[in-house]
């Protein structure tokens, strides 16, 4: 048979509406935050098999025309792809410092490094989208714009330009998720930095700066794979 | 034909293997569909309900009797799979000296050409007791050459060979499907395989619409298409010659080597960049779009006619090989 | 209640050894090593998400069970990848799926 | 049971369905008992049209020449078939109704650990349901559902874009259905609810939802690749732009298997309270039964391949697919092993609900050992792509997971509307539908037998027979899906009211009112004892 708990008093129960943050079906605010961070890390697993399918069909084919894959490679510019590395490193470093700042409740420092993240996200997307433009330019836009000339077509003709078209498929589809994925962290943060304006976080509740902060680490992830996949193919002599 | 056919015929060495195999595995799952539904109904009418009140003891369970029918199961599967594992790796090996068919699936047709050049539409006729092994290839999407009187089925992929065989055992005309959706008239992309007794097939191969054979379709192929200007038959040439290359080992630039089988002939074709014999330079153009999958078929059984001849002395040794 | 919170030393030597990676790899790409230029890349790309991972994710304070399931991921990403792959890789291990072999064997090499 | 009445009651006690009124309070609901009528309602639309299509299929392989459609048209009848059936009402179905309603009930939460998610899932999946009505309406799609390249890709002139969003769409609505149901069953299990003493129907939630969050997102990025492909006519899995179909075929089955267990885990929870409830006795080796659950859902991603045995895969692959293939067979059989020992010695009552789960083993049982013949490489070679196939998984989906869903509503459906149905004419509809399932669909294992492939739209006439008969067989069984849903939508406002715990069930569903209330409990309980202690508790010791 079943016992039942000791039925809720109603100062217990003011107590517990006093906790700011704390939904419905939780009882406490460490229940909410486990059950979060679990949630998150569950999401990101299926982000995981998400990517996972694309990266196999890259393997296969870069596999299969490596020559066509290492030309292509050659087209995109390393300058770019390791300062775009670099700075959405530091912008998981200001992350991670801004779930500290929510953790000890410093709302200043909380919101200082929210924007420093989003500053750096930007730049990244900025880098991203010159990127992108430069293809267009070189006319190696798979679908849209294909038709290598010049030093471009030397480079990948080796390879064979249909399977070159493959590589920029691959770069474009890789990096436009990926670039997605920085969109939605971005509107995010800023969703965060309202409530932190509003002050809505304390060192109690922080599990959305938490929750948020793991999705960009993961996003940072995705990029730190791409960037040796996509630009760093065969050796560079 | 007619009334209810629950019999399919077996027409071939293959069917009557896999056939066995098939009954074998039907009186597993009939014993234990029996052995389920008769213990279901046993225990409803043993311990139907008599009384509302009624409450049974619990039994929590017995492990040396889930030990039991885990291993039970076990030990079946175990033996259906290895029959029919060794059975399919024998079934996918042609044997020697097997009549070469080259077929081509198309929406919604089946080309087939033998190699003496007679070519059908939809129909296969092959002589009886004698291996037969089809060379398949699609020009446009997946297909599927299916004979279920012969248990045998492949798919036939575009951009790829793939093959199947079989010995005829039985006269007789059998359906031919296509086993893999293809599109609106899938349903129609039927034929049949015509068995017919040796000199009967004899007959029907002189009397048929004859064409040239595939190596002389081949022959001019590559006289038409100018490949002969740069594959000299001395080795001279722009591209490495051809003579005594089919079936054995070619070397590439890089090091490596490959086995000039028709996926390979086929590949050098289509994309010749992609493997380049070593000392050559890439510069043979792709023929990709500028030739039929009949005509690559062609092209391929005139390379392999090349294949036991004796090869010219090269000025380049290192194209040799 | 008490939630660890890491000092902001560790998150500067982690993000500063992440930059040194970034540049190790980088720098490794111009040195011709053959196949273990791919080899080095992933292997340090692996290195950095390890270091992202348990620091910045905190997988460091993690319980088992978030630890499982961010194992269970790269274990099924890893299955998707290696059953796939091995299709191609014995795909031409036997001479059976190749068709049209020829009969005679081989008479010189 | 419970003593103290702070709420005064007025006529009705208050319960989820009366808390509130209005479209809005049932639109923007974050109950997670709403969201499950939702659902219901939205499946059962989904059911009707693909079961719609389904009879018009079977009209037309009436004639070998093919008696209403052109082949076109019924390659899009299929396909549509398919796609509804399989994403859009399999899938979905005991997750999304039953799983949704019961997993915080069960397991005695207030909620699920994201209601918000939860309703989100829902808008989700409705917005992929729009998608694929409107390829249906604007000329449908005839690709199959396995969107098999380079047809789909590059041949297809049909809806494949509007198709492919719809599912891709769909599958979020999936994953996050998922991803709920893992963290509530790990968070929020009330205090002495330990694993062990979990009903298995959360077992198999848990299992099924496993293979939601790490199979879903793979067919998800196949389909956008597929959609990629065919948009800007880009190679990627088309031979003739260098890519490979075989590659569009591992992806696409990485998902698909396994979505064959999350249509059937889920069916087999509700099989193992079923049997437990109406037989009185607890599941026969109740922790076996739970590491099967998780063995089959593990082991389920291990064998996509037997699927491509024909399509010019490695011969070693196979043979590893095969070998994997079998493995998976073996946690089946012992489930039903221990389903048929719950019966012994138990006190077996006959209602509604109890015919369906027997019925579920027999057909299930069924379908299982036809896959040994698929599994079997020699064997596969012949049958793969013919009616041998579509009758072995329709003893699985059809005969498995509807008969198991169909279970599952009648047993949960006094708590979940509070009233109860006609139970003579539920015993009726049940074994009208096992009836008619058989014979629609056992003539089919006899036409693949005989070589005839699916998807034909017309075919030799010497299979005219058993095609006729399959199609009869249809009808039997259309008319036993329309006595459920007209007794049970009567039920809903003419039925009696029912009691707490109608079936004399245990689990903690059981232990609230019929219909819950919004909270689900008054308290929080706290579990002291196993799951499904039918057995009185003096004779418990022994």
């Amino acid at each position: 048979m079943l016992r039942r708990r000791p039925a809720v008093t109603d100062a217990e129960a003011q107590a517990h509406s006093e906790h700011v943050g704390l939904m419905h079906q939780f009882e406490d605010l460490d229940q909410q935050l486990d059950t979060d961070t679990l949630g998150i890390w569950v999401f990101l697993v299926t982000e995981i098999m998400f990517f996972g399918g694309m990266f196999t069909a890259y393997v296969l084919y870069r596999g299969l025309y490596f020559m066509a894959f290492e030309g292509g490679s050659r087209i995109l510019d390393v300058r770019l792809g390791a300062t775009n590395t670099a700075v959405l490193i530091a912008s998981s470093l200001t992350m991670v410092l801004s779930v500290r700042a929510a953790q000890t409740g410093n709302r200043r420092a909380l919101i200082g490094f929210l924007i420093a993240t989003m500053i750096l996200g930007s730049v990244f997307l900025g880098i991203k989208g010159f990127e992108y433009h430069q293809k267009f330019v070189e006319h190696v836009v798979p679908g849209l714009d294909w038709a290598p000339e010049g030093a471009t077509l030397a480079h990948i003709a080796p390879g064979g330009l249909g399977h070159a078209q493959m590589f920029f498929i691959f770069y474009f589809a890789m990096t436009g998720l990926h670039a997605i994925h920085m969109i939605i962290g971005m509107g995010l943060l800023l969703w965060l930095l309202v409530r932190a304006y509003r002050n809505r976080f304390t060192p109690h509740y922080f599990a959305p700066v938490e929750v948020v902060a793991l999705y960009w680490h993961f996003v940072d992830i995705v990029w730190i794979f791409l960037f040796p996949l996509l630009y760093l193919i065969g050796g560079r002599y | 034909m007619h009334g209810l056919p629950f019999q399919l015929a077996q027409a071939s060495t293959i069917a009557r293997s896999v056939d066995q195999l098939y009954y074998f595995i039907m009186v597993v799952t009939l014993f234990f569909t029996a052995l389920i539904f008769l213990t279901i109904f046993y225990f409803m009418i043993k311990y139907r309900r008599r009384s509302p009140d009624e409450r049974p003891k619990a039994i929590e369970g017995n492990i040396p009797l889930e030990i039991f029918w885990t291993a039970v199961p076990t030990l079946i599967v175990a033996v259906i799979f290895v029959w029919s594992s060794t059975l399919y790796f024998r079934n996918s090996e042609p044997p020697k000296g097997s009549m070469e068919v080259f077929v081509t699936g198309k929406q919604w047709m089946w080309k087939i050409e033998h190699s003496g050049g007679q070519r059908e539409i939809n129909a296969l006729h092959v002589p009886l007791g004698r291996p037969v092994k089809l060379t398949m290839t699609s020009e446009d999407v997946i297909h599927d050459f299916y004979v279920p009187a012969f248990r045998v089925k492949k798919d036939v992929l575009p951009g790829r060979y793939t093959s199947l065989w079989f010995t005829a055992t039985k006269v007789g005309t059998y359906h031919l499907f296509c086993g893999q959706y293809c599109g609106a008239f899938h349903a129609g992309m039927i034929g049949s395989v015509i068995v017919l007794k040796p000199d009967d097939y004899e007959r029907w191969l002189a009397g048929g619409t004859q064409g040239e054979s595939m190596e002389a379709a081949g022959e001019k192929l590559f006289q038409s298409n100018g490949c002969v200007t740069c594959h000299l038959a001395d080795g001279s040439g722009v591209g490495p010659s051809l003579l005594g290359v089919y079936g054995h080992s070619v070397k590439l630039n890089g090091g490596t080597s490959v086995t000039a089988d028709d996926a390979y002939v086929r590949e050098s074709i289509l994309n010749p960049r992609a493997k380049i014999v070593a000392g050559y330079t890439p510069v043979m153009p792709t023929f990709q779009g500028q030739l039929t999958e009949a005509q690559i078929g062609d092209l391929i059984a005139y390379v392999r006619s090349l294949g036991n001849a004796q090869p010219k002395p090269k000025p380049k040794e290192e194209g040799k090989q | 209640m008490a939630h660890h919170v890491v000092p902001q030393k560790t998150y500067v030597m982690v993000f500063l050894s992440l930059l040194v990676l970034t540049a190790l790899t980088t720098g490794v790409a111009f040195i011709d090593l053959g196949p273990f230029n791919t080899v080095a890349a992933l292997a340090i790309a692996f290195c950095k998400m390890s270091l992202v991972v348990y620091f910045f994710m905190h997988l460091r304070q993690s319980k088992g069970l978030v630890r499982i399931v961010a194992l269970a991921g790269f274990f099924w990403f890893a299955l998707l990848m290696g059953l796939t792959l091995n299709d191609y890789h014995t795909r031409n291990w036997t001479p059976t799926p190749q068709p049209w072999s020829v009969t005679a064997p081989p008479t010189h090499p | 049971m419970s003593t103290a009445t702070h709420v005064p009651r007025v006529h009705a006690p208050r319960n989820y369905l009366n808390a509130d009124y209005g479209w809005k309070s049932w639109l923007f609901t974050l109950d997670h008992k709403r969201i499950a009528l939702l659902y219901l309602v939205s499946i059962t639309f989904f059911f009707v049209v693909g079961g719609f299509f389904a009879m018009l299929m079977r009209i037309q392989l009436i004639e070998p020449s093919g008696a209403i459609v052109q082949p076109e048209t019924y390659n899009k009848l299929f396909t549509l078939h398919g796609i509804i059936m399989v994403f859009f009402f399999l899938i979905p179905s005991i997750p999304a109704v039953l799983g949704n309603f019961l997993v915080p009930l069960m397991i005695g939460a207030r909620d699920l650990a994201f209601p918000k998610l939860n309703l989100l899932s829902w808008y989700i999946y409705i917005l992929g349901g729009m998608f694929t009505l409107y390829s249906a309406l604007a000329g449908g799609v005839d690709t199959g559902w396995t969107f098999y390249t380079p047809y789909s890709s590059l041949y297809s002139n049909t809806q494949v874009t509007a198709v492919a969003i719809g599912v891709f769409i769909t599958g979020f609505s999936s994953i996050l259905t998922g991803l709920n149901f893992i963290v509530t069953i790990h968070k929020m299990r009330a205090p002495g609810l330990t694993w062990f003493r979990l009903p298995l129907f959360i077992w198999a939630m848990y299992a099924t939802s496993v293979i939601m969050v790490l199979g879903t997102p793979v067919l998800a990025i196949t389909l956008f690749l597929l959609a990629l492909e065919h948009l800007l006519h880009v190679g990627i899995f088309s031979p003739s732009l260098g890519g490979d179909p075989l590659l569009f075929q591992h992806l696409f089955w990485f998902y698909s298997h396994p979505a064959v267990y999350i249509m059937i885990l889920p069916a087999m929870g509700v099989v193992s309270e079923i049997i437990a409830c109406f037989s009185r006795k607890r599941i026969f080796g109740y922790k076996i039964v739970c590491f099967s659950t998780i063995a089959i859902a593990v082991l389920g991603f291990f064998v996509w391949g037997h699927h491509m045995f024909v399509t010019g895969q490695s011969i070693y692959e196979g043979l590893i697919f095969s070998l994997l293939s079998f493995l998976v067979a073996i946690p089946s059989a012992i489930k039903v092993f221990n389903w048929t020992a719950t019966l012994y010695k138990g006190s077996i009552s006959y209602d509604a609900p109890m015919l369906y789960a027997l019925g579920f083993i027999g057909l299930f049982t069924m379908g299982g050992l036809t896959g040994l013949f698929l599994a079997s490489l020699a064997t596969d070679v012949h049958l793969n792509g013919t009616y041998f196939v579509v009758a072995h998984f329709h003893y699985i989906m059809v005969g498995g997971a509807v008969m198991g869903y169909l279970g599952g509503l009648h047993f949960w459906w006094p708590k979940i509307t509070g009233r109860k149905y006609p139970n003579g004419w539920a015993m009726i509809a049940a074994a009208v539908i096992f009836i008619g399932f058989n014979l629609t669909f056992f003539p089919q294992f006899v036409l693949g037998y005989l070589g005839m492939p699916r998807r034909y739209a017309f075919y030799p006439a010497e299979f005219q027979v058993l095609n006729v008969m399959s199609s009869a067989g249809a009808t039997v069984m259309g008319v036993g899906y329309l006595i459920p849903l007209i007794y049970l939508i009567w039920s809903m406002r003419y039925g009696p009211p029912a009691e707490e715990n109608p079936w004399g069930a245990t689990g903690l569903e059981w232990k609230t009112a019929s219909p819950p209330p919004t909270d689900n409990f008054k308290e929080i309980p706290i579990v002291t004892e196993e799951a499904y202690a039918y057995a009185p508790e003096e004779a418990s010791g022994d």
